[in-house]
C-alpha cells in the first residue's frame, strides 16, 4: 500500500506535494475545537480562511472603486440572485465530488429541466391546475438525467468523465428537438409570482440558495448519507467492504445533483422568464471550479460546502466589480485567470501557516 | 549515521537515532509499529531529509538530497509499502529510473534479458519479465522489489519487513539470497517483526523505541528474545497466545455454515462450519486463495456455487450489506486500501459499519458516536488517544485495533481475519491474540488467515489446511503440528 | 401566446416581395440545383431563424436540394463541412461563415473548383471568395440604433448603455462602431458597456450587473433581441423603467412588445434573418443562370446590402409579419 | 501495494469495476505476444478491438447511406484535415493524462499561439526574414504556456484542473487582447504555400499529424521518456523513490502539450489562413473525451497513442457522415452521446471478453 494513493487531480510533486498534502490535512485536524458550535467555527475560518481573505480583498476592492454602487443592498442582492443559480449546482456538485465523481452534464440538464418545464403543454396544464406542476417537471427531468448518469457510472462502469460527456451532448440535443431552438417564454403567472416574490426584502431565489446551502451542509455533515458520501469518495474498496452499498450510493449522488439542476433550472425560468436550450452553456466549468477552489478534492473523500458557497460568491462578485467598473470582457478574463491561481496558492500557504502555531 | 532527527508536523518520528552497518552483516532493526524504522531507512535512501544528524559513508560525511544520490552510493531499498507501478510490466519496473538506455530509446530486448536473469538469481525464474505487476500476487510483487534492488550494483540492501507477505518456503528462499550477498560483501539492513526470524539471518541488532536508540549494535547471539522484548515495548510479555478454553467450543451452535462454496478459477468446493465461541484458523500457501475464501463468505466476490448461511438463514450470493446484516464482518488482508478511510478520524472508521445506531432519521448524533469510539479505543488500548485523529497518522498495529473496534461496536456473530496481524509488532499482537480469543469467548465465531503457521496452530482451535484452492485437511489444533501443516501445504497429502 | 413552438408559422410565405410578383418567370421550375449550406450553431433565435428560413426557401422549390451542415462555431469543422461540399460537387454553396476571414481560403478553393460561393452576413477578406455577398449591415445597425437614441435624449447629459453580443465577432465590433459614430454625432457617449454572449441568459446576468453599475441610466441599445428576453427579464426585476431601451435584430417578441408600447423597449433596429434565404434563391438563380426579376442586368450581382430599418410603434405593423421567432 | 488504487475518474462500481479493470490489464497483458512487429498489432487490435469495430461500424454506415460521396480518397483526406488540429492535441493531451494530470487550456493556447504568431509584428518580420518565424512563434507561446502550466502545477502545487482552468482564462484573454479581438489575416505567401503543399497526393498537414502520432508512439512506448512518464502517472511516489525527477518531468509533460498546441496552432492558421482569439474552443473537452474514449486511464498510469488517433478519427468521421446525411444538428448531439456511451460499453465487453479467451 502506499501511503497517499496520489490522484488524477492531484499534482505530481511528489514529497513537497504530498507533505503540504499532509500538513493541510492535519492543520485542519488540530485547529478542530472539540465543541459543537466553536467546531462550526473553527473549521468555517480555519479551512476557509484564504478565501475568506480573497473576498474581503475582492469587496475592499470594489468598495473604493465603485463606492455605494457596490456596498448597496440592492447590489448584495444582485450578486446573490447571480450566484443562486450557480451556487446550487455547485452545492450538488460537491457532493458527487466529495464521492469521487464528476458531472459535465449540469448545464445541459439543467437546459433540458427549463426547457421541458416551459413547454406549451407543460405551461397548459399549470395553468389549468397548479404551477407546482412546472415544479414537478424541471425536478423530475433532473432526477431522471441524474439516475441515467448514476446508473451508467454505478453499474455500467463508464467513467464518470465520459458518461456525463455524453449527457451533455445528448440532453443538450434533446433540449434543441423539444424547443425546436426557440427560446419558450413562460405565461404562468402564478409561477413567477411565486418565484418573483421576496421575503422580508430577500427575493425567494436568494432564500433557495440559501436554503439550499444550509440543507447540503446539514446533509454532508450531519446524516448518514454525508458520512457515506465521503467514505465512497475516499476509499471506495474500504467503503464496500465495510458494508456501504458503493453502487446504490453514486446513484443517489448524481440523482440529488440532477434535483440541483432542477432547481437552478426553475430559478433561471423565473429570473429570465424563458426555458432555453441555451440555458447553462459552460455552467459545467464554473461549478467544478467554485467547488475545487473551495477546497473540495477533486479527487474525493473531503467536501465542504462552505467553502463552495464561498467559491461561488468570489466569482459572481469578480464579475460584479469588473462590470461595475466597465472592464473589458478580455481584461476580466486575463485577471480571472490569475486571481484563480492567487487564491489557491493563498489559501495553501495559509492553511500550512495555521498549523505551526 | 548518528544523531538522525526528522519531525513530521505534530510528531517527531526521530529523535537522535544512532546506526552503524558493516560491509557483509545484516543488521537487525527492531521495534513497535510506530518506532520509527521505516522513517529512518527512508532517510538512509534519501526519500526524506534529516531535520539534525549525520550520515555517513564509507567513513565520509555524506549528504543524501534525493533518491538517486542514495542510490548512486550504491545503497538500495525495498520499502515497506511496495512501491512498483502497477501498469508497467516486471522489466520495467526493475528497471524504472535507471533504464537500459541508447539515446533515451529503450532497449527492451536487453532489458528482459537482464530481468530473467536477476530473477532466475533469486530463484523466480517463472515471472515472466513482461507481465504487468499489477497482475502479480503480493509475495511475486515482493521478489520484483527484490530483483529491483540487486538490478543496481548494490553496497547495502535496506529490506523494510520484507517477509510480512511471505509465507515460509519464500522466506527461506529469501535468506539464501541475503547470505549469498553478504558473502559478497554486501551490507544489509533488515527490518521484521518476527523475531524468530532475527534469530535466523541476524548478525547484530539495533533496537529502537518512540523514535529513538535504547540499544545498538547488540549481537544477536547472547541476547535473548525476552531481553529484546523488554527493550522495544519496556515490558516482558510472557504468554503470547491465549489459553484454549477447556470444553471444545464445536459443542456449540454452528454459527457460520459454507457449503460447496465454490469462485471459478480459484477455490472450488469448500465446505467448512464454525461455531459460537470458536476460533478456526485456515493455514496454506501465499497464493492458495484463502482471501478469495473470506472474501467470497462475506459476499465481496459473487460465489459461483454454493451457499453461506449464518445462524440457519441462507445469505444472498455476492452482497456484502446482506452478509454485514446478518453479522458478518470482515478485516480484510491489506488494511489500508480495504478496510481503512486513511484520511477520516478514528472515530468515523470504527462507525462506519454501524452509523445507523447513532443517528435518527438519518441525522447524526455526533457526540453519542464519538463517546462510544472512545470508549472503545480506550478499551483495545489504541495510541495515540484521541478520536479525531485521522487514521494515517496511527501505526499498523493501531490500524489493524481500529479495525476491530469497528466489528466489535456492531456486535458482529461471524469474524473473518485475514492477515490480523501482518505488520504488527509484537506487543500490539499478543493483545489482537488476547482481543480474538476473548471475543470467541463471548461467543462470536472467528475464521482467521494467516500465513504464520505458528500463528495459527496458536490461536485457533481447529485448522484447515488450504492448497490451490481446495481444502486439504481438517483437525484440531492440538493434534497436528508445524512440520505436518507444511508437509500437507507443500506436497499436499491428504491425510 | 409569446411561446414560440407553435409552429402555425410554417405556412408563411418567404416567396419575398418581388420573386412572388414574377411568379411566372424566375420561380418556374428549373434544372435540378444542389446547393450546400453552412451556417454557425443555431444557439439563438436569429440564428435558428437563418436555417430554418433557407430551408423553407428551398422547400418551396422542387429543383432545389438544400444539404445542410452541422451549425458549428468551430472554423476548423466549418471548413471541413465546405470541403465536403466540394467532394460532393454540388452545384452552389451558400455560406454564413463563424468567422468571414477564416473561411476565405476555402471558399476560394470552391471558386476555384468552379463552384459558386454565396456569402452571407459576415464578408470574406477576398472578394474573389464569392460571387455574390448578401450582407446585413451591422455598422448600419449600430448607426441606426445610435441616430434613434440621438433624436431622443437630443444633445444633454444623458446616460447611455449598450449591451453588446459575443464581443470577440466582427460583426459586434462592427455594431459597437457604428452605434459610437452616431452618438458622436450628436455629442453622446456610451457610458457602460456589457456583453452578453447572445443568449436570454447571459443577457439577464449582464444587465443585472449594467443596472447596478448604472443607478441613472437614459437609453439602451442591446445588440440582439434574443438576448433581449434576459435583458428585459433583468430589468423588470430590478423594477427599473426610467430609461427606454432599443434592440436588435427584430424578433417578433420585440416587435409585439413595441406594438403593445407597454414597457420600456420603444424601438428596435431590424436585421434581417432571411439573408440566408436571399442567398439560398441567389444560388438557384446563378446556377439556372437567371437574372434578378426586376432589375436590368443580366446577370445576378456581385454584391446585395441589406438595410438595417429602425422599427418604433409607428411602422412596427409593417414588418411584425417578417419577423423571426427567438 | 494495493491493487488498484482507485481514483477520482473511476466508476465507483466497488468490486465489479475493479474486477474489470483487472480483467482488461490482464487482456491487454494476454494478447500481447512477443514478437516486436506482432506485440504492435496484438495490441493495436487486442486493446482497441472496441474502437476498431464501432470504426468499421461508422464507415459502414458511411458507405451504405452516402455512397462514393463517403468512400473517396478526397473525402478521407477531408476528414483527416479536420482530425490534424485536434489529433496534434490530443496527442500531446495523452501524455499529460497519462502521466496523471490533466489541462483543460489547450484550446486557449492554440488561441494564443495563433494570435502570437499572425499579428502584424510577427508577419512583417517572417516576410523580412523567413516564415519559420510565425513557426517558432506559435511553438514559442506553446511552450511557454505549458511551462506555466508545468510550474504551477509541479513546483506550486495548484491542482492541475484548477491551474490549467486558469490558464484557458488568462491565455484567452491575453490573444483578445493581443489581437483586439480582430480576425489577423495571414499575408506571409511563403507560410501558406509550405503548409498549403501537398506531398504525393497528401496535404502537409495530414502529414503533420501523422509524423506527430508516430513520434508520439515512439516517444511513449521506446523510450525512457514514455516509461517514465507512465510510472509518473502510474504511482508518483514509487517513481520518486527510484530516482525519477517526478516534478520535473511533470513540467516536461505539460511543454511537450503545450508544443503540441502551437503545432496545432499552425495547422490551423494555415487552414483559414487568420489567427483568431476564437479558435480552438471548447476543444479541450474533444481532446481529453478522444484520449479517454481511446483507452488511456484518466486516473494515469496508463496510455494509447493508437486509441486517442482512433478517437480522433471516430470523432471527426461521425461528424462526417453526419454532414453527408444532412442530418440536424440537435439529432446530431443527440446521437453522439448515445455513440460515446455505446463505444465504451463496447469495448470494456469486448476486453473482457478476450481475457475469458
Ligand atoms: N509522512 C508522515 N507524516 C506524519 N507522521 C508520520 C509520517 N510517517 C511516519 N509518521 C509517524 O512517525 C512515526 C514513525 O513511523 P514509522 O513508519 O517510521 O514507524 P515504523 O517503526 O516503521 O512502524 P511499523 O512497524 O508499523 O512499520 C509514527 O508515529 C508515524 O505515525
Ligand atoms: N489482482 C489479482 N490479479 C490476478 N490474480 C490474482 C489477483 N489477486 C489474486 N490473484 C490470484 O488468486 C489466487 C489467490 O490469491 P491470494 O493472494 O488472495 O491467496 P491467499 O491464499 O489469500 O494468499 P495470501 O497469503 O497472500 O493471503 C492466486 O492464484 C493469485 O495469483
Ligand atoms: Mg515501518
Ligand atoms: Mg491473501
Amino acid at each position: 500500500m502506499s501511503e497517499s494513493p496520489i490522484q488524477v487531480s492531484d499534482p505530481r510533486g511528489g514529497a513537497d506535494r504530498a507533505a503540504t498534502e499532509r500538513a493541510e490535512r492535519e492543520a485542519a485536524e488540530a485547529g478542530r475545537p472539540r465543541g459543537r458550535g466553536r467546531a462550526l467555527l473553527g473549521s468555517g475560518l480555519g479551512r476557509n480562511l484564504g478565501l475568506v481573505v480573497a473576498l474581503v480583498l475582492l469587496c475592499i476592492v470594489g468598495a473604493v472603486s465603485a463606492g455605494d454602487r457596490f456596498t448597496s443592498t440592492d447590489n448584495a442582492l444582485t450578486i446573490l440572485r447571480l450566484a443562486a443559480t450557480l451556487g446550487v449546482v455547485s452545492i450538488g456538485m460537491t457532493f458527487v465530488i466529495t464521492g469521487g465523481g464528476i458531472d459535465l452534464s449540469v448545464g445541459a440538464i439543467l437546459a433540458l429541466s427549463s426547457v421541458w418545464a416551459t413547454t406549451l403543454a407543460t405551461q397548459q396544464m399549470a395553468n389549468d391546475t397548479h404551477w407546482l406542476v412546472m415544479v414537478g417537471a424541471a425536478l423530475g427531468v433532473g432526477a431522471g438525467c441524474g439516475l441515467i448518469n448514476g446508473l451508467l457510472i454505478a453499474y455500467g462502469g463508464v467513467v464518470p468523465f465520459i458518461a456525463t460527456l455524453a449527457m451533455l451532448a445528448s440532453a443538450r440535443g434533446l433540449a434543441e428537438i423539444i424547443s425546436n431552438r426557440r427560446t419558450q417564454i413562460v405565461d404562468v403567472p402564478a409561477f413567477r409570482d411565486f418565484f418573483g416574490a421576496e421575503v422580508i426584502g430577500v427575493p425567494v431565489i436568494v432564500l433557495l440558495f440559501v436554503l439550499v446551502a444550509i440543507g447540503g451542509w446539514v446533509l454532508l455533515n450531519r446524516t448518514t448519507f454525508g458520512r457515506r458520501t465521503l467514505a465512497v469518495g475516499g476509499n471506495p474498496e474500504a467503503a464496500r467492504l465495510a458494508g456501504i452499498n458503493v453502487q446504490r450510493h453514486t446513484v443517489y449522488l448524481y440523482v440529488l445533483l440532477g434535483v440541483c439542476c432542477g432547481i437552478a433550472a426553475l430559478i433561471l425560468i423565473s429570473r429570465t422568464s424563458t426555458g432555453s436550450s441555451t440555458h447553462g452553456t459552460l455552467l459545467e466549468l464554473d461549478a467544478i471550479a467554485a467547488v475545487v477552489i473551495g477546497g473540495t478534492l477533486l479527487s474525493g473523500g473531503r467536501g465542504t460546502i462552505a467553502g463552495t458557497v464561498l467559491g461561488v460568491v468570489i466569482f459572481t462578485t469578480l464579475t460584479n466589480v469588473f462590470t461595475l467598473n466597465n472592464r473589458s470582457i478580455s481584461e476580466q478574463s486575463l485577471l480571472k485567470g490569475a486571481i484563480i491561481v492567487a487564491a489557491v496558492l493563498l489559501q495553501q500557504r495559509l492553511a500550512s501557516r495555521s498549523t505551526s502555531t | 549515521m548518528s544523531g538522525i532527527v526528522k519531525e513530521f508536523p505534530g510528531v517527531r518520528a526521530l529523535g537522535g537515532v544512532d546506526l552503524d552497518v558493516r560491509p557483509g552483516e545484516v543488521h537487525c532493526l527492531v521495534g513497535q509499529n510506530g518506532a520509527g524504522k521505516s522513517t529512518l531507512i527512508k532517510v538512509l535512501a534519501g526519500a526524506y531529509q534529516p531535520d539534525e544528524g549525520v550520515i555517513s559513508w564509507d567513513g565520509a560525511e555524506t549528504q543524501l538530497p534525493t533518491p538517486q544520490s542514495a542510490m548512486r552510493l550504491g545503497i538500495s531499498t525495498i520499502y515497506q509499502e511496495l512501491d512498483l507501478v502497477p501498469d508497467l510490466s516486471v522489466a520495467e519496473n526493475i528497471y524504472l529510473g535507471h533504464e537500459l538506455s541508447r539515446g533515451g530509446f529503450s532497449q527492451r530486448a536487453r532489458t528482459i534479458a537482464a530481468t530473467r536473469d536477476l530473477l532466475a538469481r533469486l530463484g523466480h525464474g517463472e515471472i515472466s519479465a513482461t507481465r504487468a505487476v499489477g497482475s502479480l500476487s503480493p509475495a511475486a510483487q515482493q521478489v520484483v522489489s527484490m530483483a529491483r534492488a540487486l538490478s543496481q550494483n548494490t553496497r547495502l540492501l535496506v529490506l523494510d519487513e520484507p517477509s510480512a507477505v511471505l509465507d515460509q518456503g519464500e522466506v527461506d528462499n529469501l535468506f539464501r539470497v541475503v547470505r549469498g550477498l553478504t558473502a559478497e560483501g554486501v551490507a544489509v539492513v533488515y527490518i521484521s517483526h518476527r523475531l524468530e526470524e532475527i534469530r535466523r539471518i541476524g548478525d547484530r541488532i539495533t533496537v529502537l523505541k518512540d523514535g529513538s536508540t535504547v540499544a545498538t549494535g547488540l549481537p544477536v547471539e547472547g541476547t535473548p528474545t525476552s531481553e529484546l522484548i523488554r527493550l522495544m515495548t519496556g515490558r516482558s510479555i510472557e504468554y503470547v497466545f491465549p489459553p484454549r478454553p477447556e470444553t471444545p467450543p464445536t459443542r456449540g451452535e454452528p454459527v457460520l455454515e459454507v457449503e460447496g462454496l465454490a469462485l471459478a478459477g480459484t477455490f472450488t468446493g469448500v465446505d467448512l462450519t464454525v461455531h459460537a465461541g470458536e476460533i478456526v484458523g485456515l493455514a496454506g500457501l501465499v497464493g492458495a486463495g484463502r482471501s478469495e475464501i473470506l472474501e467470497t463468505v462475506y459476499g465481496a466476490r459473487r460465489a459461483t456455487a454454493g451457499t453461506v448461511r449464518v445462524d440457519g438463514r441462507t445469505l444472498r450470493r455476492g452482497s456484502v450489506p446482506a452478509a454485514v446484516r446478518a453479522g458478518i464482518g470482515l478485516a480484510p488482508e491489506e488494511r489500508k486500501s480495504q478496510a481503512l478511510l486513511l484520511d477520516q478520524a478514528v472515530y468515523r472508521n470504527i462507525t462506519v459499519s454501524s452509523m445507523t445506531r447513532f443517528a435518527r432519521a438519518g441525522f447524526l448524533r455526533g457526540d453519542a458516536e464519538r463517546r462510544r469510539a472512545e470508549e472503545l479505543t480506550r478499551s483495545l488500548d489504541v495510541r495515540p488517544t484521541g478520536v479525531e485523529r485521522a487514521v494515517r497518522t496511527l501505526s499498523g498495529g493501531n490500524q489493524q485495533k481500529v479495525v476491530l473496534a469497528r466489528w466489535l461496536l456492531r456486535e458482529c456473530r461471524v469474524l473473518l481475519l485475514d492477515e490480523p496481524t501482518r505488520g504488527v509488532d509484537v506487543g500490539a499482537r499478543s493483545e489482537i491474540y488476547q482481543l480474538v480469543r476473548t471475543l470467541a469467548d463471548s461467543g462470536v465465531a472467528v475464521l482467521v488467515v494467516s500465513s504464520e503457521v505458528e500463528e495459527v496452530l496458536g490461536l485457533a482451535d481447529r485448522v484447515l489446511v488450504v492448497r490451490e484452492g481446495v481444502v486439504v485437511h481438517e483437525s484440531e489444533a492440538g493434534q497436528i503440528d508445524e512440520s505436518r501443516v507444511l508437509d500437507l501445504v507443500m506436497e499436499g497429502r491428504v491425510a | 401566446a409569446c411561446t414560440s413552438n407553435d409552429t402555425g408559422d410554417s405556412e408563411e410565405d418567404l416567396g419575398g416581395g418581388s420573386s412572388q410578383a414574377e411568379a411566372g418567370s424566375n420561380d418556374e421550375a428549373g434544372e435540378e440545383v444542389v446547393i450546400g449550406f453552412s451556417a454557425p450553431a443555431a444557439d439563438h433565435g436569429w440564428m435558428g431563424s437563418i436555417t430554418e428560413s433557407a430551408r423553407k426557401v428551398a422547400d418551396q422549390y422542387d429543383d432545389v436540394e438544400l444539404r445542410v451542415a452541422e451549425g458549428t462555431n468551430d472554423v476548423n469543422l466549418q471548413i471541413s463541412q465546405v470541403e465536403t461540399f466540394i467532394n460532393e460537387g454540388v452545384d452552389a454553396i451558400v455560406l454564413l461563415p463563424f468567422d468571414g476571414a477564416a473561411m476565405t481560403p476555402v471558399a476560394l478553393k470552391a471558386m476555384e473548383a468552379g463552384i459558386p460561393v454565396i456569402n452571407v452576413d459576415r464578408e470574406f477578406d477576398d472578394p474573389n471568395a464569392a460571387r455574390v455577398t448578401v450582407l446585413g449591415d451591422n455598422y448600419g445597425m449600430g448607426v441606426s440604433a445610435g441616430q434613434y437614441i440621438c433624436e431622443q435624449v437630443g444633445e444633454g447629459d444623458a446616460v447611455i448603455a449598450e449591451i453588446a453580443g459575443i464581443d470577440s465577432l466582427p460583426l459586434t465590433q462592427d455594431r459597437s462602431q457604428g452605434f459610437k459614430d452616431a452618438l458622436a454625432e450628436c455629442g453622446q457617449k456610451v457610458d457602460n458597456r456589457v456583453a452578453a454572449n447572445f443568449t436570454v441568459e447571459g443577457g439577464e446576468a449582464a444587465a443585472s450587473n449594467l443596472l447596478q453599475a448604472a443607478p441613472e441610466i437614459d437609453a439602451i441599445w442591446n445588440h440582439d433581441d434574443d438576448q433581449g428576453v434576459g435583458v428585459l427579464a433583468a430589468i423588470e426585476n430590478a423594477g427599473r423603467d426610467e430609461f427606454f431601451m432599443v434592440g436588435g435584430a427584430g424578433s417578433s417578441n420585440a416587435m409585439q412588445s413595441i406594438k403593445a408600447g407597454d414597457g420600456v423597449l420603444q424601438a428596435t433596429v431590424v436585421y434581417p434573418s432571411t439573408q440566408a434565404a436571399d442567398g439560398v434563391k441567389l444560388a438557384r438563380l446563378l446556377v439556372q443562370q437567371k437574372a434578378l426579376g426586376d432589375l436590368v442586368e443580366v446577370e445576378v450581382p456581385r454584391m446585395v446590402q441589406l438595410y438595417a430599418p429602425v422599427v418604433t410603434a409607428d411602422n412596427v405593423d409593417q414588418f411584425i409579419d417578417t419577423a423571426f421567432q427567438s
